[in-house]
């Protein structure tokens, strides 16, 4: 495989490959950041990996008074299915469960467009006929009467069939601290990315995943190329003293935004250079028959 | 001045023609083909469709009930796109284009058959009746009682045709608007009415012998209870039995075509119907069938209306209770997307096609109940064209067409049945021998079809409309306004009758009884009136 | 070219119905074709100096309570009246914008002769009062009045929001279904068939009603700002509409037993 | 002050053939720009006539009483309604509330002292009544607030009239549009049907005076609308507001009335000049001689005429109570009609 080296990091000739997904944006604000960051947490829990959560989701950004509807202090965050459905579902599930329980919350469309996901329009119910709604600006709002007043919550967010998830970077370290700190990089630069998450806690996956299993009922099974103690047992993707592995996994509401979250997370690990971070830099892919969207590091870096 | 209508394909069911010849008329009648006399003028119609005259048997085109409708939807009619209740003359013009010269309005309550009659009076071009509702009356219901009953109640129907100038008698969900003024919410063929203690059943048999002691042709024509319920097949199906072989003829059946299976409790049971028809020869029905778009329901059955008021489209009705049946007028809007309008809608059109014999079952879509009579044209295409058929039921949600067993009907109306349901037999069904056929001695009420790629089109514009020998429409264009006449039957009674109805109703209601008997003159003389007599 | 401006020469010599004259109908056409058009009897050339625009906007210059159904039935486009309008302006309306630098008649923003439904959608401002019966059965949209209303403001209401920044009437919200009454007038009770409602305590709901006014009318925008009070009502019809009222001592809150 | 005696016709006050006053009126009438046909108490061939005339002239029709008819018909259109006739109450009310002060003649129909006819028990029936009034409309909101089991607050007499409203088993709600404003009527019907949930209520409101129901009718079946209808290129146009026959004689807008009062209920009601044929029974006096009055049969006097019969609350064949052999208004309308010059 030729090779790449920048500040010391040596860059794979590979390439991320991700797929086509459904998603949405919501923003949730209240009465102070300190809550509606909870409501968002909460909401985008147990989101990791479509394979066992149904949807990948995460905070995208905190948004300032001014940046709401309400204004008051909120949270942006993106939500990622692999179809529609479970993304109404989903959508459904947890704003009822985490952002309607939530102390002074309100929900909002984070995303513009002609195709709607039911929000507001699905959870009215909660108000057992006493909810009310309101057209302003031609937005639709649902006002439902909750214990400390009024759960304001837009009839409909818009979905996006643009989106893209399975962007990536493996981040390889000679010790386990070098390879967290190269992965926390990679995360804080795909924070900063607007329209781009990466899901996963605290957005790294240490369980990269392969497809397949020698178990028929599983889908997906670890990464054993990229495990290092396996290394000499299986045909492995890593050197002699690769002390781990972690990956960043990036989802963005279009492939532009995957390409720049995966740009920045790259100049970040590049910028720690090789002795703090990652003295290599790879990515997962299918060998480019699962997903549409291949995104090689050569062209990014 | 003698006529001659050429070249067309000539489809008379009633004599067993179909085939390509002429049809010749003169001063207002069919005459055979004279020998040595050319015709004072002649119309091409080769290629073309000879029939006699349509002739509706159900079509609410008059009476206060329908005048609230259009009081109540001035704004629907604004943009002239809702034919739920149009003016009088436009009811008139519209049928003639379609080659229909007589249509029955089926639901008068003798109490307010003048404006009933003045209504017909206004409609153009076309041959008109009406139907007396009886069978909610407090007075049949104190004759039912009488030890003379059967003959009373005789009477009384009879002078109830006269008072009111009907052809023939109806009766809805006999007993329910009684029972509704009594808070009663529902009411079936056997619960009784409240005070009186009579069923449903008692009241249709009281009327059906009635009706064939007066000898009137027409035979009890019956809107039944628990129209528009899921399971209504049931009621439908007892309705049939209870009439033990009688003649009965049971309007708009497919609404009362409903079973409750699938997983909306709500299926047709359009082919259990169609069967128990084509069992029992005794029964005539109309379908009644369902089309899409906006409407109003106009009925006399003022517990249905009353119970289906909140489900009105635009949110407005007006329930008016009266002596007997009263009437409730209740816009709505049948959709393609609704599951239960889709149901409907193959219900009635697996009732068309299942039901085998052409003389025994009516083209309606009870106008406009379930549908403007303006949607004629398109229900006679869905009829001849199973292809057509196919691409509407493709339109419509599969879970609901997965109801009925329209998809799997192969049959299409030929012309001769086409000419036999809407002709010949409703013809007979009134008791009518000069019309609905092309022989010599027949009013010469004919239509000419000129065949086309999309048949509604053919149907909505008759390219020859001729009316007791007049010419009254061309391609979809009316001629100058002429007025048919109103048929009603005339049996006799005993006046002891009128007694009896005067002293009930002065004291009863604060009326002289003689004071809702139609005044002929003020409607058109006698002129106006052509009697259709009764078997002897 | 821009918006099409119609000019008023005189007084109308009757009340004119103006429904016909939508901004986006008259887009395009020729100061002629407009003047050709007919408004009842008179022609709106023998009315009105007319020079034409491209855009759907239509400018009235010059008002009278003579001019009936201003806007009545619009569905899309911008009308802008320098000067007082009559009956039923905004009548049916279903879209766009309608301002007034004056005043309006009755029934504004309410159901268009023969009709059963107010306005549902549009935004329509008045600078100046309205007669009775502004909102009638309105089901959608935005009505702001800046000054004083009449009678039975926003009576028999569907849904929609309807503000008068000055004084309102006897009977304001009677047979309200739904929606909502801003009054910028200070009151201290309720009117019949309306109870004492509360606020919802973080006024989420308010914040987006304040900025969603404010950007039509600030002086709107401001009342919202002032609201203390919230009345429930009209509890004779489906008493899901509510009276939001500026300042002003409320009385008791309605105590209900258990 | 003229008297319109009986002649045939009088033109300015002189009295003059029938074939002049026709020709007289179907000229004056043909010169005008916006003519009306005003009044309207006439029979139900009267009515189609009118309809007939006003489609050729390109004229507006109104009704005398068509503002309490409309307000009635508004009541019905903007959220349904639940009505019964005189007839009916008398065989089944068992309960009835009178609202206003009704005209008597129709109320004595009902036979109030005596039980309702049909009723199987013979109980007496309750009558209540509630004043008319300005504050009528917010009384009977929070009567109905009551009726629905809401607190409100409320005068007691109300309360007490809620409690009462609940125990019938046939209720009947007697007014009279002429009295009531239009909001008045509208939660009128919403009582009834609100307590149409639980029992039977219906609605009586009772017909306003020169046949203005039957009129409705006869104008519902011709063109589809009630009054305050203007023909354009011969398409009906309803427009309540605009096709006010007062309104527009008051403000210059119609140029010519013809005004047609079969039933003798009097003149135009308004002071203003305006060029006036007037079809009306003899012995109807004028502030001013009309241009053009012709004299006209009373359907149901001198003439059969279909009426609206205010007990049966249904158009009826009325038989003349003394035969005169004056013209109907349908006689002369045509008349006028055929003179009227070739278009």
């Amino acid at each position: 495989m030729p090779e790449l080296t920048r500040n010391g990091v040596r860059i794979d000739d590979t390439f991320a490959e991700a797929f086509d997904m459904r998603a949405t944006a919501l923003v949730i604000t209240a009465h102070d950041a300190r809550w509606a960051r909870q409501a968002a947490l909460t909401m985008t829990g147990f989101a990791t990996s479509v394979i066992g959560c149904g949807v990948e989701a995460a905070i995208d950004a905190e948004l300032d008074p001014d940046a709401t509807p309400d204004g008051r202090p909120g949270a942006r965050v993106l939500i990622f299915a692999a179809s529609t459905s479970e993304l109404q579902r989903q959508l459904q599930a947890r704003v009822g469960q985490c952002v309607l329980t939530s102390p002074g919350s309100a929900c909002y469309a984070g995303l513009d467009g002609a195709e709607r996901l039911r929000l507001g329009d699905a959870l009215r119910y909660f108000g057992d006929g006493w909810q009310i709604s309101k057209r302003l600006d031609g937005r639709r709002y649902w006002r439902v009467p909750v214990l400390d007043g009024e759960f304001v919550c837009e009839g409909t967010t818009a979905l996006t069939k643009l989106a893209v998830g399975g962007g990536n970077l493996l981040l390889l370290g000679r010790s386990s601290a070098a390879t967290l700190r190269a992965a926390e990089a990679v995360v804080a630069a795909v924070a900063a990315t607007p329209g781009a998450i990466a899901p996963f806690p605290g957005g790294i996956a240490r369980s990269g995943s392969k497809v397949g299993s020698k178990y028929p009922a599983a889908i997906a099974s670890t990464n054993d190329a990229f495990c290092p103690t396996l290394l000499g047992l299986v045909r492995s993707s890593l050197d002699a003293d690769t002390a781990a592995v972690l990956e960043v996994v990036i989802d963005g509401l279009t492939p532009q935004a995957v390409g720049e979250a995966m740009r920045a997370g790259l100049a970040a690990a590049v910028a720690l250079g090789p002795e703090v971070g990652a003295y290599r830099v790879s990515a997962g892919n299918y060998g480019g028959k699962l997903g549409r969207h291949h995104f090689h590091l050569k062209d990014i870096v | 001045m003698l006529t001659r209508i050429t070249g067309g394909r000539v489809i008379d069911p009633a004599h067993g023609r179909d085939g390509v010849g002429d049809v010749w008329f003169e001063d207002g009648r069919i005459v055979p083909p004279p020998t040595g006399r050319a015709a004072d003028a002649s119309y091409d119609a080769q290629g073309a469709i000879v029939l006699a005259g349509g002739i509706d048997i159900h079509s609410h085109i008059a009476g206060s009930n329908l005048n609230t409708a259009r009081l109540l939807l001035p704004d629907l009619r604004r943009d002239g796109s809702f034919d739920g209740a149009p003016a009088s003359f436009e009811i008139g013009r519209l049928y003639a284009q379609m080659g229909f010269s007589l249509v029955v309005e089926p639901a008068i309550s003798p109490t307010v058959a003048m404006q009933a009659q003045l209504e017909l009076a206004a409609i153009p071009f076309i041959d008109r009746a009406i139907l007396a509702v009886v069978g909610n009356e407090d007075f049949l219901f104190h004759l039912m009682r009488a030890d003379d009953g059967a003959n009373a109640i005789a009477d009384y129907v009879a002078r109830a045709l006269a008072g009111s100038r009907a052809l023939g008698v109806k009766c809805i969900n006999p007993g329910a608007a009684a029972a509704l003024k009594a808070n009663a919410r529902a009411f079936g063929l056997d619960d009784v009415v409240p005070r009186w203690g009579f069923s449903s059943r008692a009241i249709i048999h009281a009327l059906q012998q009635a009706v064939a002691t007066t000898g009137v042709v027409h035979p009890l024509h019956l809107h039944c209870s628990n129209l528009g319920l899921p399971g209504n097949v049931e009621t439908a199906l007892a309705t049939i039995e209870a009439a033990e072989g009688r003649p009965l003829h049971l309007a708009h059946l497919q609404f009362y075509a409903y079973g409750t299976e699938g997983p909306r409790k709500f299926s047709s049971a359009a082919p259990r119907l169609a069967e128990a028809v084509n069992r029992e020869k005794n029964i005539t029905v109309d379908v009644g069938q369902v089309m899409f778009g906006q409407t109003v329901t106009v009925s006399c059955d003022v517990l249905r209306q009353f119970n289906g008021r909140h489900s009105a489209h635009p949110r407005t009705w007006s329930i008016a209770e009266d002596i007997g049946n009263g009437g409730g007028v209740v816009p709505f809007r049948y959709r393609r997307t609704s599951f239960a309008n889709a149901v409907q809608f193959a219900a009635g059109l697996e009732l068309f096609l299942l039901i085998d014999d052409p003389t025994r079952v009516f083209f309606t879509t009870d106008h406009p109940n379930g549908a403007p009579f303006t949607t004629y044209p398109d229900l006679f295409a869905l009829l001849m064209d199973r292809e057509l058929r196919a691409q509407w039921l493709a339109t419509l949600p599969q879970e609901a067409v997965a109801m009925t067993t329209l998809p799997a009907i192969a049959r299409e109306y030929t012309w001769p049945e086409i000419a036999m349901m809407t002709r010949t037999a409703p013809a007979r069904l009134l008791g009518l021998v000069d019309r609905g056929h092309l022989a010599p001695g027949a009013r010469a009420d004919i239509a000419v079809y000129r065949p086309q790629a999309d048949r509604a089109a053919m149907f909505r514009h008759a390219a020859l409309v001729f009316k007791d020998g007049v010419l009254v429409a061309r391609d979809g264009e009316v001629t100058t306004p002429r007025f048919g006449r109103v048929l009603h039957s005339s049996p006799g009674f005993d006046r002891a009758i009128d007694t009896r109805l005067a002293g009930f109703f002065e004291d009863t209601y604060g009326v002289p009884h003689r004071a809702f008997d139609v005044a002929a003159e003020l409607v058109g003389g006698t002129e106006h009136f052509e009697v259709v007599p009764c078997r002897s | 070219m821009g918006a099409v401006v119609l000019r008023l020469k005189a007084p109308p010599p009757w009340p004119l119905d103006l429904a016909a004259l939508q901004p986006a109908a008259l887009a395009g056409k020729s100061a002629d074709e407009i003047a050709r058009m007919t408004l009842g009897r008179v022609a709106v050339g023998d009315v009105f100096a007319v020079s034409a625009g491209d855009a759907a906007e239509l400018v009235l210059q010059g008002g009278s309570p003579l001019l009936d159904c201003v806007g009545a039935g619009m569905q899309s486009g911008t009308l802008l009246v320098e000067g007082a309008v009559g009956a039923l302006a905004a009548a049916g309306l279903r879209g766009g914008r309608l301002e007034v630098r004056g005043d309006a008649g009755d029934h504004l923003g309410g159901a268009a002769p023969d009709s059963r439904m107010g306005m549902s959608g549009g935004v329509v401002l008045v600078r100046g009062n309205a007669g009775a019966r502004a909102g009638d059965r309105m089901r959608r949209g935005l009505l702001i009045v800046e000054g004083d209303a009449g009678p039975e403001a926003a009576g028999g209401m569907i849904a929609g929001t309807v503000a008068v920044c000055g004084a309102v009437g006897a009977a304001p919200g009677v047979l309200m279904r739904r929606g909502t009454l801003l009054l910028g007038t200070p009151a201290v009770a309720p009117p019949p068939g309306f109870i004492v409602g509360r606020l919802a305590g973080d006024g989420t709901f308010l914040r987006l009603l304040a900025r969603a006014l404010h950007a039509v009318s600030p002086r709107a925008g401001e009342c919202v700002a002032a609201v203390q009070h919230r009345w429930l009502g009209d509890l004779a019809a489906l008493g899901k509409g509510e009276i939001l009222v500026t300042g002003g001592q409320a009385i008791p809150q309605h105590q209900r037993s258990g | 002050m003229f008297e319109l005696v009986d002649a045939e016709a009088a033109l300015d006050g002189r009295p003059a053939p029938l074939p002049q006053g026709i020709a007289a009126a179907a000229a004056l009438l043909a010169g005008a720009a916006a003519p009306v046909i005003a009044g309207l108490r006439t029979d139900a061939a009267g009515a189609v006539a009118a309809v007939a005339l006003a489609r050729r002239l390109g004229a507006v029709l109104d009704h005398a009483e068509s503002e309490a008819v409309l307000r009635d018909l508004d009541a019905m259109r903007i959220g349904g309604w639940i009505v019964t006739t005189p007839a009916q109450a008398r065989a089944f009310a068992d309960l009835v509330l009178i609202v206003g002060d009704p005209a008597p003649d129709v109320l004595a129909a009902l036979a109030l002292e005596r039980p309702p006819m049909l009723d199987a028990e013979q109980r007496p029936r309750r009558v209540l009544r509630l004043a008319a009034g300005e504050t009528l409309a917010v009384r009977l909101g929070l009567l109905r607030a009551l009726a629905k089991r809401r607190e409100v607050a409320a005068p007691h007499d109300l309360v007490t009239l809620a409690e009462a409203l609940a125990g019938a088993r046939y209720g009947v709600v007697v007014w009279s549009a002429a009295q009531l404003s239009s909001l008045a009527i509208e939660m009128l019907c919403g009582l009834i049907e609100d307590l149409s949930a639980a029992t039977r209520y219906a609605g009586l409101p009772l017909p306003a005076p020169g046949n203005a129901a039957g009129v409705a009718q006869a104008l519902g079946w011709e063109t589809g609308f009630p009054f305050r209808i203007a023909f354009r290129d011969g398409m009906p146009r309803h427009d309540p507001v605009h096709y006010e026959a007062t309104r527009m004689v008051a403000s210059g807008e119609a140029d010519a009335v013809l005004w047609l009062d079969a039933l003798g209920g009097g003149p135009p009601p308004w002071r203003k000049q305006v060029r006036l044929v007037a079809l009306a029974p003899p012995g109807t006096r004028f502030a001013d001689p009309p241009e053009v009055a012709l004299a006209v049969g009373r359907p149901g006097i001198d003439h059969a005429g279909a009426l609206f019969h205010p007990v049966a609350a249904a158009v009826l064949a009325a038989l003349p109570t003394a035969p005169l052999p004056r013209p109907t208004a349908a006689d002369l309308l045509g008349r006028i009609q055929a003179a009227l010059p070739a278009c």
